[in-house]
């Protein structure tokens, strides 16, 4: 932990939709190496906190910092690329009509290639860059174990392959911390397992932190230290998975909506 | 000529690969066609290769980007007066002139492409329609540098000097192979643009923006960069253009010239390379074949469009790497692409 | 100075009347088709030629042409709402844009075929003027201004309170939903594409009287003007297309009798450039559709 | 479809379409082949109509007449669109497809620009009839191209004879409104020339483009500006909407129209005779013209064609052809070098008078000033039309 700074630092994170404050002042902070969780009926805000977040939607109020930068105004690609902070969505999205390892050396390029003009490039250089990039794809493709598909188009494959390639994706630039949306929704319970496995090798060989929304609460209990529960928009209670469960707050939270 | 987006094909034992020898075989055709063509048929292939310039521009916003841009005829008309402006006040051979639209095109894109692609789909469109629009209205406005309606005329055929030496172009047979090289030279450049991890961006960006702006993308500067490189590919066309019909003026602002480009990336496939190309051809077969029957050419062209649009919505490269695969001794499982 | 101000709004509103009619259509087809109509001129073409050839061989009366005109307009884009408009829902757009252009190109060299080439006169109408102090103005333009505003409450009623006027704002909205609740979104299509391109023929009948001059191309130059109409309007809009249409009016009226008319016709689209600069979504919100 | 029929159609349609390419017009040996330029799609074909149907109408009347030596005329239409890159395809086309021995076109002055170079390196004849750009002149004959010529008046001896007439009449204070077209601006930008030496002045300047109907904001501005008349270089489907405006804006017999734009015929007098009163037009043709020729011509052309009324490029292309007959008579030959030589030579008796052609290959034709006199176009006099070339 380097010097006690969060990787992630959220301060007053705020955000209106006209009369209706879907995110309101809420602070969260992760941790090196930590996998925190953020749980949350529908509707609580989760989702948008995630868009304020990482550039997609602008928040009305709030300071993010990453790694005790201030990155409240960085664009969504900005974000990624120099902060190494990747999310997920909660709808899936692969580019379908490209194969799987087409998709990863995507997700890579930008940060092999600083800028946009270099991208450009036709050179020697440009094509031993793009090598690697392939040879670290067909690597990760082993790592989510998706081999067999490797060169299938994306859009062929099932919901749970296609958010292994997402997380895979993820993983391509050597990410200081990725946020997934919901990563078990509506996947296969085979698959669940080797995601879970994926996060925690990610987290613990590769070093990257994780913010994680989930309502699947066995994976919470798993794989999270950590967990905030938000509540129409606002952070209800914080503590181990155990500890918010047993929380009566909580449970009023998701049975009394 | 495959598909940059298509995916490696699988290594099976292949019957016979012809791919080579039809390649050569078709290098030849295109190099030898003015020896037992006639001029019309040579001059229609010239026409295909001027306007298969900005279609390739065309073809990287809308098959690669996913853009539809209609401003590629304001920049083609920008190229043409530019080298028009050229050879009538300077002098200036048709190398530095090609270079000077090119060059033109690209800067005028640039302020135009800040604003305009703030815009998304129907607005983007409309503005960039807008843009052919307004620079017709200046060519024809501003009449101390374009003489208005009266256009630049008398443009002098393509004309390359070195040092002593200078060859012009002057019958359609030297034209075609101005044309061919220029047009292979786009096509190489373009293949380059595409095959880059830059084009692998801009197919990213086709496929899903947001996808790949959360990968760290920046896509805005992507398709700023795809509209700007098209604006050249565009303005190239247009100096062709000037020099080889040897008039520049409003005229060319017409939607017929947009529609051109839009049929030829429509019909040939758009995202393919080989596709615009063959779609340049077929283009100008159509529009030159129906010329048999006066009366109803334009009907039936419109009714050509329809025919495209509806029954081959991707264009003729399907059918093409089909053959494609076909000549190289394999044969794809259907549905797999 | 104040009468000459007038005069030009008065013009302005007086061209706009026109374009509001022609564009309403266009941005209704927008609306549930999501495509945008490069043929929508030809229509207001047909609905003049169909209104001059029966004046002129027949010699119906004027309000009779009018009805005859609007009414065979309507039974041809019928057929070709039936076999390609219906087709085109869903559609890329670039796909859609070549397919009406090359329905452009169908129906205006169609009646260049059929009619011959050369330009025709309409002679008929009320072309007399009236005068308000100094301000002159044809005794049709005052009908165009009155049957706008009447196509506009119209339009108002039809989608409020008819069946099928919900049925097109629904699908506008939200074309997902309305296959559940049961609209049939084929349907709306083609009844909006051929109320729209009625609309557009109407707007052609009733403004050939000042217009004069009939011919197959006449429609290109009303597809122009349109567009940034629609555009400004929020797509799909039918009171900011009312608005815009106005705005638009006048604004060339003003350029006209100050700049000079050579610039009238980039009027549109550089008032649309500087919109969509200052409000990238149009003036009136897309979401308020109908 | 299955992928069979599909595949079959494909095949079946991309021969189809490279055969045609390669498939020349049926003509038989004898005829004398004249190819036709002009837009006959889209909006300028409501110009090309009227050329074609001129030209076919004079053919018509050749053949009947026996031929040229008994070789009958046969024209081939080709459609230009009124874009240079179209022009020149059908250019090409009928020269090397179609192998024809002349070519008559085109109406936009662009088009004919760009045909000329290539009717030069055919070495075949191009004879334009429609287009009044000077620049198709001045880089003709001793200018350049040997092979091009122009039975159509250019702008300069129109604009002089104009505005020398007008000044004439007691109007000095114009109000431009012409059409934005190289005819319009060109017409205007020679007045210009002269305006000096004739103590006018222009007061505003507006240009329409092609298909305008709206004119009352411009209109409302003239009339409360200083102009004593209103100059126009228009087109002929125009001038009735102008001329209706007119009336209703209040203009209508205060400020008279001068220029050039069908002013005479009977449809635009008809459409606002109240605002086409006092107008004066200097014209090539009009076809009130009362001379046995030309009434012959419009009293045919409306027989043949429906009751339509002829118009000046119905005329200029039927008295073209005419006149492009005769050459070849008079060389006896179809080879371009001596029809060019007999069009140099040329005394061509049309129906306004006698053409001939000078070093540019530029007619010389006579131009009628007229003057609409209570709803009748009145002749006032006639204009020897010379260019003077100037250094470009």
């Amino acid at each position: 932990m380097s010097g006690g700074v969060s990787v992630l630092d959220i301060k007053g994170m705020s955000k209106s939709y006209g009369a209706v404050k879907a995110v309101d002042d809420v602070d969260l902070h992760i941790d090196h190496g930590e996998i925190l969780g953020l749980i949350g009926p529908n509707g609580s805000g989760k989702s948008t906190f995630f868009d304020c977040t990482t550039g997609l939607a602008r928040p009305d109020g709030g300071k993010v910092s990453l790694e005790g930068q201030d990155i409240s105004d960085w664009s969504l690609n900005r974000i990624a690329r120099e902060g190494r902070m990747l999310r997920s969505f909660q709808k899936t999205v692969v580019f379908k009509k490209l194969n799987v390892e087409e998709n990863l050396v995507i997700a890579g390029q930008m940060f092999t290639f600083g800028g946009v003009l270099s991208t450009f490039g036709i050179g020697r250089g440009t094509r031993a860059k793009v090598k690697g990039l392939r040879e670290h794809a067909r690597e990760l493709i082993s790592l989510v174990g998706l081999d067999q598909v490797a060169h299938m188009p994306a859009g062929n494959l099932s919901g749970g392959q296609q958010k292994l390639i997402q997380f895979a994706s993820m993983l391509m630039p050597d990410p200081r911390l990725i946020m997934l949306d919901e990563p078990m929704a509506g996947i296969n319970p085979k698959l669940i397992e080797r995601v879970v496995e994926t996060i925690q090798y990610a987290n613990q060989k590769m070093g990257v932190s994780f913010l994680i929304i989930e309502h699947n609460i066995d994976v919470v209990t798993s794989l999270c230290s950590r967990t905030i529960v938000l509540d129409r928009g606002r952070k209800l209670c914080e503590g181990t998975p155990a500890q918010v469960i047993a929380n009566d707050q909580v449970r009023e939270a998701y049975l009394g909506g | 000529m495959t598909d940059s987006s298509s995916i490696p094909a699988d290594t099976r034992p292949q019957t016979r690969d012809l791919r080579t020898p039809v390649s050569i075989l078709l290098f030849l055709l295109a190099l030898c066609s003015p020896l037992f063509l006639g001029t019309y048929a040579v001059h229609a292939l010239v026409i295909a290769m001027i306007f298969l310039l900005p279609a390739h521009g065309l073809n990287l916003l809308v098959g690669y980007t996913g853009m539809l841009s209609l401003a590629q005829a304001a920049f083609f008309g920008i190229g043409a007066y530019c080298a028009a402006l050229m050879a009538t006040h300077f002098d200036t051979s048709f190398p530095v002139n090609l270079l000077a639209a090119v060059v033109l095109a690209m800067a005028v894109a640039v302020p135009l492409g800040i604003p305009a692609l703030q815009l998304r789909a129907t607005s983007f469109v409309m503005c960039t329609l807008g843009f052919v629009i307004i620079t017709q209205a200046i060519a024809k406005n501003w009449i101390s540098v374009t003489r208005g309606d009266m256009g630049l005329s008398g443009l002098p055929k393509p004309t390359f000097s070195l040092g002593g030496l200078s060859w012009t172009a002057s019958t359609a047979q030297q034209s075609y192979y101005v044309a061919l090289g220029l047009a292979a030279l786009a096509t190489f450049v373009f293949w380059l643009i595409v095959r880059s991890p830059a084009g692998r961006n801009l197919i990213a960006i086709r496929e899903n923006e947001t996808l790949a702006e959360s990968l760290g993308v920046p896509t805005w500067r992507y398709r700023l960069a795809a509209f700007v490189l098209a604006a050249g590919f565009a303005g190239a066309g247009g100096a062709l253009y000037a020099h080889y019909i040897s008039v520049a003026s409003p005229l060319m602002f017409q939607t017929l010239y947009t529609t051109t480009m839009l049929i030829i990336v429509l019909g040939g496939g758009s995202g393919s390379i080989s596709g615009v190309v063959i779609g340049s051809i077929l283009f100008v077969a159509l529009s030159e074949g129906l010329r048999i029957a006066p009366e109803l050419r334009m009907i039936a062209y419109g009714a050509c469009l329809l025919l495209l649009v509806f029954r081959f919505p991707q264009g003729f490269a399907p059918y093409l790497s089909k053959l494609w695969d076909r000549i190289g001794g394999q044969t794809r499982k259907e549905g797999s692409a | 100075m104040m009468t000459i101000f007038l005069e030009q709004i008065l013009n302005g509103i007086s061209t706009g009347a026109v374009y509001a009619i022609v564009a309403v259509g266009m941005t209704m087809i927008f609306g549930v088709l999501r495509a945008i109509n490069f043929a929508h001129g030809e229509y207001y073409m047909l609905g003049t030629f169909g209104g001059w050839f029966v004046i002129s061989t027949i010699g119906l009366p004027y309000p009779a042409a009018v009805i005859v005109g609007v009414v065979v307009t309507m039974a041809i884009a019928y057929v070709i709402g039936r076999f390609v408009m219906q087709r085109m829902i869903g559609m890329p757009e670039e796909g859609s844009v070549v397919a009406t252009l090359g329905i452009a190109l169908i129906l205006q060299n169609t009646v260049i075929l059929v009619f011959g080439g050369g330009y025709k006169f309409f002679s008929a109408g009320y072309i007399e003027p009236v005068f308000f102090g100094d301000i002159g103005i044809a005794q049709q333009r005052l009908l165009i201004i009155a049957l706008c505003i009447a196509v506009f409450v119209g339009l108002e009623l039809l989608v409020t309170y008819s069946r099928m006027g919900k049925a097109m704002r629904a699908v506008s909205q939200n074309v997902e939903a309305c296959a559940v609740v049961g609209i049939d979104v084929r349907t709306v299509v083609l009844s909006t594409f051929v109320l729209g391109t009625g609309l557009a023929a109407f707007s052609g009948i009733l403004t050939a009287p000042v217009n004069v001059s009939v011919y197959g191309g006449m429609g290109e130059i009303i597809t122009f003007k349109t567009l940034p109409i629609i555009v400004m309007g929020g797509l799909g809009n039918v009171r900011g297309t009312l608005v815009a249409a106005m705005i638009l009016g006048i604004a060339e009226s003003f350029v006209a009798g100050n700049f000079g008319l050579q610039y009238r016709d980039s009027v549109g689209f550089v008032t649309l450039i500087l919109m969509l600069l200052w409000r990238p979504h149009g003036l009136f919100s897309a979401r308020a559709r109908f | 479809m299955t992928v069979k029929t599909e595949r079959a159609i494909l095949r079946a349609g991309t021969l189809a379409l490279f055969s045609v390419l390669a498939l020349p017009n049926l003509v038989k040996a004898q005829d004398i082949v004249v190819g036709l330029v002009s837009p006959n799609s889209g909006a300028n074909a409501r110009y090309g109509a009227f050329a074609q149907r001129g030209a076919a109408m004079a053919a018509e009347e050749i053949n009947v007449g026996g031929g040229i030596d008994g070789r009958m005329i046969k024209i081939i239409p080709a459609d230009s669109i009124c874009t240079p890159v179209e022009g020149v395809s059908a250019t090409q086309r009928l020269i090397s497809q179609d192998e024809v021995d002349f070519i008559i076109g085109d109406i936009c002055s662009s088009v004919t620009l760009a045909m000329q170079p290539l009717v030069e390196d055919a070495g075949k004849l191009l004879v334009n009839a429609a287009s009044s750009n000077p620049e198709i002149t001045y880089k003709a004959g001793v200018g350049g191209y040997q092979h091009s010529f122009r039975n159509y008046p250019t702008d300069e001896i129109r604009a002089k004879a104009v505005a020398e007439y007008a000044v004439e009449k007691g109007y000095s204070k114009f109000a431009v409104l012409s059409v934005d077209s190289d005819y319009g601006r060109g017409a205007i930008t020679y007045t210009r020339k002269y305006l000096d030496e004739l103590g006018a002045e222009f007061v505003s300047e507006d240009y329409y483009k092609e298909g305008e109907v709206d004119f009352r904001s411009v209109l409302t501005k003239i009339r409360n500006s200083e102009a004593d008349s209103i100059m126009v270089y228009g087109l002929a489907d125009t001038t009735p909407i102008i001329a209706r405006q007119m009336i209703e804006t209040g203009l209508a017999g205060k400020l008279p129209l001068l220029g050039n734009g069908e002013f005479s015929a009977e449809a635009t007098i008809q459409a606002a005779p109240k605002a086409m009163e006092g107008a004066i037009e200097a014209a090539a043709w009009l076809p009130g013209y009362d001379s046995e020729g030309s009434m012959a011509f419009v009293a045919d052309y409306k027989a043949k064609y429906d009751g339509e009324e002829p118009n000046n490029h119905a005329y200029g292309h039927w008295e073209t052809m005419h006149m492009l007959a005769e050459a070849v008579d008079a060389a006896d030959s179809t080879d371009a070098e001596a029809v060019i030589a007999a069009l140099q030579g040329i005394q061509f008796a049309s129906p306004m008078g006698t053409i001939t052609f000078d070093d540019h290959h530029q007619a010389i034709r006579p131009l009628l000033m007229l003057e609409i006199r209570e709803g009748e176009p009145v002749i006032t006099g006639s204009v020897a039309g010379e260019v003077t070339y100037s250094e470009q």
